[in-house]
């Protein structure tokens, strides 16, 4: 077989990051946040080149080791792929030029002891997580996704406990037991599968699976394992504690990327391995759990007194809405590929929006001190760019119309309407009205006066790339609505509903 | 003979489920460790009976001897707080959730019948549900698998179990050392502990004879379980354990350790994972692709590469260890300049 | 049956009844000091003749060398463990059984 | 042969099994520890066994590195155990 | 009764016994000690199963597999630990310290 080089360009954004993490490690101290700054370019260029790649030629395929699929494992790229690392690419870019301000000098002293540099030791633990969610939307075999999914939950768990509180650290060892069940739940499945199919590559799993009790059993493992990991109604437990105590680039990360790691794997399964016939009468199980969790999560936003933790709620509540994917997407037809195709484009939408407004809050916290929703118009004041991107990361993530969580939601809810699902469509627009009522209880800081000036309360200076970063990732998910209509021709190529000329193309 | 090793076969398992019941349900949690460290070895023991003799070797190394060293150390740590140590149910209170959401039972030095009723009715209906699907697989004689005896020729070693880990799928070892990566940075964040005088046991004479003697067995038996696994059970993973448990012996006992600076022990904890990083990239330079080696080369490579992990796991294994330890007499001073680019509280001073 | 097979067979007996011997004091003795003598004694021995008599199966010098490092080691690591726990027990201050205070 | 080495291999792990009931029973830390270390005794001798009762040896590999392995939980113990600790379950005294 | 379905059979036990143990032990270091449990329960299924023909060497994949598990496992027990004793180390840190 002839060695082309070019699909070699698979293995860069797992690659680049990683390494970078190592030397960043090794080095340390400055040199570590140099190193991330510098390895942003390259990690934004190679995702890059993979879409366009994929975008020209088709979907991509990678035997690592040069050992073909059931006896090796295959980095795989087709157009969902792509949009998740154009996504990953996105945030992580973002994040990273804003945590160069927030960790700057931000060392926390620790009961006496030698103090530590915070900044030093989040740019490895960031990298290999970069690293780790590109490896995971690249693989292409299901016990390297199980590898990968540790991989992420690991360096998730480090970056938690950054700060050292009591709380980050409880909360990071709830979510580490929740993600290890999941985990768990999910290698049972895989043992399940290589068992009764002996192989573990997803593509061969598609063609060779038939409908038999342990695949059933295996589906259901790796359902309710996943669920867990994305931390589904009511398997969200873990998740607000978590998301909520974190350094806020981190909760940025953990709320706009992570949990679609695991969410991915569950949409790729669902529709490119588990045969329709076991997938159909389980559709509604999720899609119901999924509206449950909007209306609870919209619920727990609403009375939220801390602003990252009504982040966080909001996250539960509009992670929801991805899971309505599983009971409106019919396999086979039109509407199916416009229900996946809308709610890949919502999630899209909802890292951005929701990863500006955790690195608001972050700035706030930055500033103030304190996130308390009750006193943030003292704070408004003096952070009118990062009360701007609130406002604009607020219309994308309520869903006004030229967002792209607008064509998202519009397009679910004809799916809802056509398919009859009456209960999901009021879902859809319950939890609309919802997020419009909680955000507003933000926004509204931003145009109240204060009351009582607080002179008490020492407001430290925020470096600007701060304040921009955010506001340009606020940005993004205004403008993703535009880009939407390319956004979904990308995500046609090689999806299940996609013409089957693909298959000939990686025989 | 059959029938003897049925009988075994039989009662090592039920030996397993319940060693593995009372490690739950025993009042005390020194007696469930201990339990929890017979329970690795009776999996080794069940490994062996299965024929895989790799995973022996590993369970045996990490499941019974390093696993277990971590329980116990981090249970003594929490007995730590000199005379006034906690009953077990105040550690139970102290270690359930604060604000407890998940569904668990009052904290009680015994879980009560009703506990143990839900227990035996999740437990079981699990167990039933999931033994109507392995069953059937079980008793199947079609037993799809990948085959992998062609390329065998060209895998450069002869342990099929090595030749799937470091040639067929590389990639998966290649992020399970960057996942032990992981754990070492975020054990050596949170190692910022208190530093406690422990008040052992202090190492005699005998204990530290016996580690000067045992040490260079520890190292032979790891070099030579090293050098077998291109072609029998053994490789870097079970030597590194080997060496980690090593290292976890002499960390213990009050002799004199060879101490490396600080950006050593980081250059060979990384030097593992960007050794086979190079390699991987190397194979893609050569007109190939990420992680392959050329065949009359995949030995050697192979070598090379098991050769580095074996230190570079080996150190991180006893990292993660220090991690888990209390900061005492050896801990503080490895431990807390750990993290990459600590700034010593004295130089801060001096410059502010 | 050749005398080897006689031999070996014998000294595996022996060693099986040592570790049952072993086993019976573990459980019966009364305290930690007497469990030690259980422990050691019967151990070390019991290991050493089905050593002894797996050696004159073995099928190569190395796996009889590999026998014999085995037991070495055993011995070496249970001598010291009992040590350590004998001398763990006296520094707690536990009292050894004697026949007074026993039933 | 195989029969006798199989038989006495089955004897031996009945013989642990039994031996577990003084890690059960303790009563203090020491019994337990000293218990586990019969296990890993036990458990090399079941491999030597194993190894020559399947031809396999490989498993001496096993038994080898039981050996060397089985002292680390002891002297962890032993090293890191607060002496006066008067907690239960774990305490060097028996408690009632 | 094969020693793969005996084998089989005691992976599914250890996987349900340790998953329960996890959501209905209070204390957290039995948590983590289930979370391992119910691994190794994984674990045994996946080389059980890798051996179901009795006169084919077993399967090579599923071993190396675990063997990746294994190590994961270990790596995940000890940030788990390293958590515990960070929390557990907290509170007596005020009163005394």
């Amino acid at each position: 077989m002839p060695v082309t080089h070019a699909d070699a360009c698979l293995v860069w954004p797992i690659v680049a990051p990683l390494a970078t993490a190592l030397a960043a490690f090794v080095l340390g101290g400055r040199w570590s946040t140099r190193l991330g700054v510098a390895v942003v370019p390259i990690v934004v260029a190679a995702t890059a080149v993979v879409t366009w790649r994929v975008w020209h030629h088709g979907p991509q395929t990678y035997s690592l080791g040069n050992w073909p699929a059931p006896l090796g494992i295959e980095l795989h790229a087709d157009g969902l792929s792509c949009a998740m690392l154009l996504m990953s690419a996105c945030i992580g870019a973002v994040v990273s030029v804003y945590s160069v301000g927030y960790f700057e000098g931000s060392t926390t002293a620790s009961r006496g002891q030698p103090q530590k540099d915070t900044g030093a030791q989040f740019w490895p633990l960031w990298l290999m997580l970069w690293s780790a969610l590109h490896a995971l939307f690249l693989s292409a075999d299901i016990f390297n996704l199980y590898v990968t999914l540790e991989l992420l939950t690991l360096a998730a768990i480090g970056l938690v406990v950054l700060t050292g509180t009591r709380a980050a650290v409880e909360a990071a060892l709830r979510y580490l037991l929740a993600a290890l069940a999941g985990s768990l739940l999910y290698l049972a499945g895989v043992a399940l599968m290589y068992g009764a199919h002996g192989t573990l590559d997803i593509a061969s799993l598609g063609r060779s699976v038939t409908a038999d009790a342990s695949l059933q059993a295996a589906l259901l493992l790796m359902m309710v394992g996943l669920m867990l990991k994305t931390a589904l109604f009511p398997l969200h437990f873990w998740l607000p504690p978590a998301h909520g105590s974190a350094p806020a680039p981190v909760s940025a990360l953990l709320s706009g990327l992570v949990v679609k790691g695991s969410f991915y794997i569950l949409l790729r399964l669902w529709f490119d391995v588990f045969p329709q016939e076991f997938t159909r009468p389980l559709t509604l199980l999720p899609a119901v759990l999924g509206a449950a969790a909007i209306l609870w999560g919209s619920m727990q936003a609403l009375v939220a007194d801390r602003l990252k933790m009504l982040v966080a709620y909001s996250t539960v509540a509009q992670l929801g809405y991805l899971f309505l994917v599983f009971g409106l997407a019919r396999p086979g037809s039109d509407t199916g590929f416009a229900a996946w195709s809308a709610v890949v484009l919502f999630a899209l939408s909802h890292a951005c929006a929701k990863g500006a407004l955790f690195l608001a809050a972050g700035t706030i916290l930055h500033v103030a001190g304190h996130d308390r929703i009750r006193d943030l118009p003292a704070v408004s004041r003096r952070l009118p760019t990062t009360f701007f991107a609130i406002g604009v990361a607020s219309v994308g993530l309520m869903g006004l119309p030229p967002t792209a969580a607008f064509v998202a939601k519009w397009t679910l809810l004809r799916v809802a309407l056509g398919g009859g699902h009456i209960g999901l469509a009021v879902v859809i627009v319950l939890g609309g009205l919802l997020a419009a009522a909680y955000l507003f209880r933000v926004l509204a800081a931003a145009f109240t006066q204060p009351g009582v000036v607080d002179t008490n309360v020492s407001y430290r200076k925020v470096p600007r790339w701060m304040e921009y970063s955010t506001l340009g990732l606020a940005l993004v998910s205004l403008l993703l609505g535009l880009a939407s209509y390319p956004v979904i021709e990308l995500l046609r190529i090689g999806s299940p509903w996609s013409p089957p000329i693909v298959q000939e193309a990686a025989p | 003979m059959d029938s003897s090793l049925a009988w075994f076969d039989a009662i090592l398992t039920l030996t397993l489920v319940v060693v593995a019941l009372r490690v739950l349900f025993a009042q005390d949690l020194f007696q469930a460790i201990v339990l929890f460290i017979v329970f690795g070895l009776l999996l080794s023991l069940a490994w062996c009976r299965l024929g895989a003799v790799d995973v022996a070797l590993a369970e045996a190394a990490i499941g019974a001897g390093l696993t277990g060293a971590l329980f116990l150390n981090t249970l003594a740590t929490t007995r730590r707080h000199g005379d006034q140590a906690p009953p077990a149910e105040t550690i139970d209170r102290k270690g359930a959730w604060v604000d407890d959401k998940l569904p668990t039972l009052r904290p009680r030095p015994s879980t009560p019948w009703t506990g143990r009723l839900a227990f035996g009715l999740v437990a079981g209906s699990v167990t039933a549900w999931m033994a109507a699907v392995v069953v059937p697989l079980a008793v199947s004689s079609d037993a799809p698998r990948i085959a992998i005896d062609e390329a065998m020729l060209r895998s450069g070693v002869t342990n099929p179990v090595t030749a799937v880990l470091l040639n067929f799928r590389a990639y998966d070892t290649l992020l399970e050392v960057a996942v032990l990566m992981l754990a070492v940075l975020t054990v050596s964040s949170l190692t910022a502990g208190s530093a406690r005088v422990s008040k052992a046991l202090p190492s005699g004479p005998v204990l530290t004879s016996f580690v000067r003697l045992i040490l260079p067995v520890v190292v032979m038996v790891a070099v030579y379980v090293l050098w077998s696994g291109t072609k029998a059970p053994g490789g870097a993973f079970q030597a590194a354990a080997l060496l980690g448990a090593g290292g976890v012996l002499l960390l213990v006992t009050d002799t004199q350790s060879p101490s490396c600076a600080r950006y050593l022990r980081r250059v060979l904890l990384v030097a593992g994972l960007a050794v086979f990083l190079l390699v991987g990239l190397g194979g893609m330079l050569g007109a190939g692709r990420f992680l392959e080696y050329p065949p009359a080369w995949a030995g050697v490579l192979i070598t090379l590469v098991e050769t580095v992990l074996t230190v570079s796991i080996a150190l991180v294994l006893v990292m993660l260890f220090v991690g888990t330890s209390p900061t005492g007499a050896e801990g503080s001073a490895r431990a807390s300049d750990e993290t990459p680019g600590a700034t010593p509280l004295v130089s801060r001073e001096r410059t502010s | 049956m050749s005398t080897n097979d006689l031999v070996s067979c014998v000294s595996l007996v022996l060693g099986a009844f040592f570790f049952l011997a072993g086993t019976m004091g573990m459980l019966r003795f009364p305290d930690v000091y007497t469990r030690l003598h259980a422990l050691t004694k019967a151990d070390n021995l019991g290991l050493g003749l089905l050593v002894f008599g797996l050696a004159l199966q073995a099928e190569s010098w190395l796996a009889v060398a590999k026998l014999f490092l085995v037991w070495g080691l055993v011995m070496l690591a249970s001598t010291t463990c009992c040590h350590l726990v004998a001398q763990a027990a006296w520094q707690a201050g536990i009292s050894p059984w004697s026949r007074r205070d026993g039933q | 042969m195989n029969v006798l080495i199989l038989g006495v291999a089955f004897f031996l792990l009945v013989n642990v099994v039994a031996g577990l009931v003084r890690v059960w029973r303790g009563p203090t830390a020491l019994d337990r520890m000293l218990a586990s270390q019969l296990f890993g005794t036990t458990g090399t001798a079941i491999l030597l066994l194993l190894a020559e009762g399947l031809s396999n040896p490989a498993l001496r590999d096993v038994a080898l590195v039981f050996a060397l392995l089985a002292p680390i939980a002891t002297v962890v113990f032993v090293r890191r155990w607060p002496l006066s600790s008067s907690a239960n379950g774990g305490s060097f005294h028996e408690h009632e | 009764m094969t020693p793969t379905l005996n084998y089989a059979l005691t992976g599914v036990v250890l996987f349900s016994v340790g998953l329960s143990g996890l959501f209905f032990c209070a204390h957290l270091l039995r948590k983590i000690l289930s979370v391992n449990m119910a691994g190794s329960g994984v674990f045994l299924v996946f080389v059980a199963l890798a051996r179901r023909q009795p006169d084919v060497p077993p399967d090579p994949v599923p071993q190396a597999l675990v063997l990746t598990g294994i190590v994961v496992a270990v790596s995940a027990t000890a940030v788990a630990l390293a958590l515990f004793r960070r929390l557990t180390h907290e509170p007596a840190e005020e009163p005394h310290g």
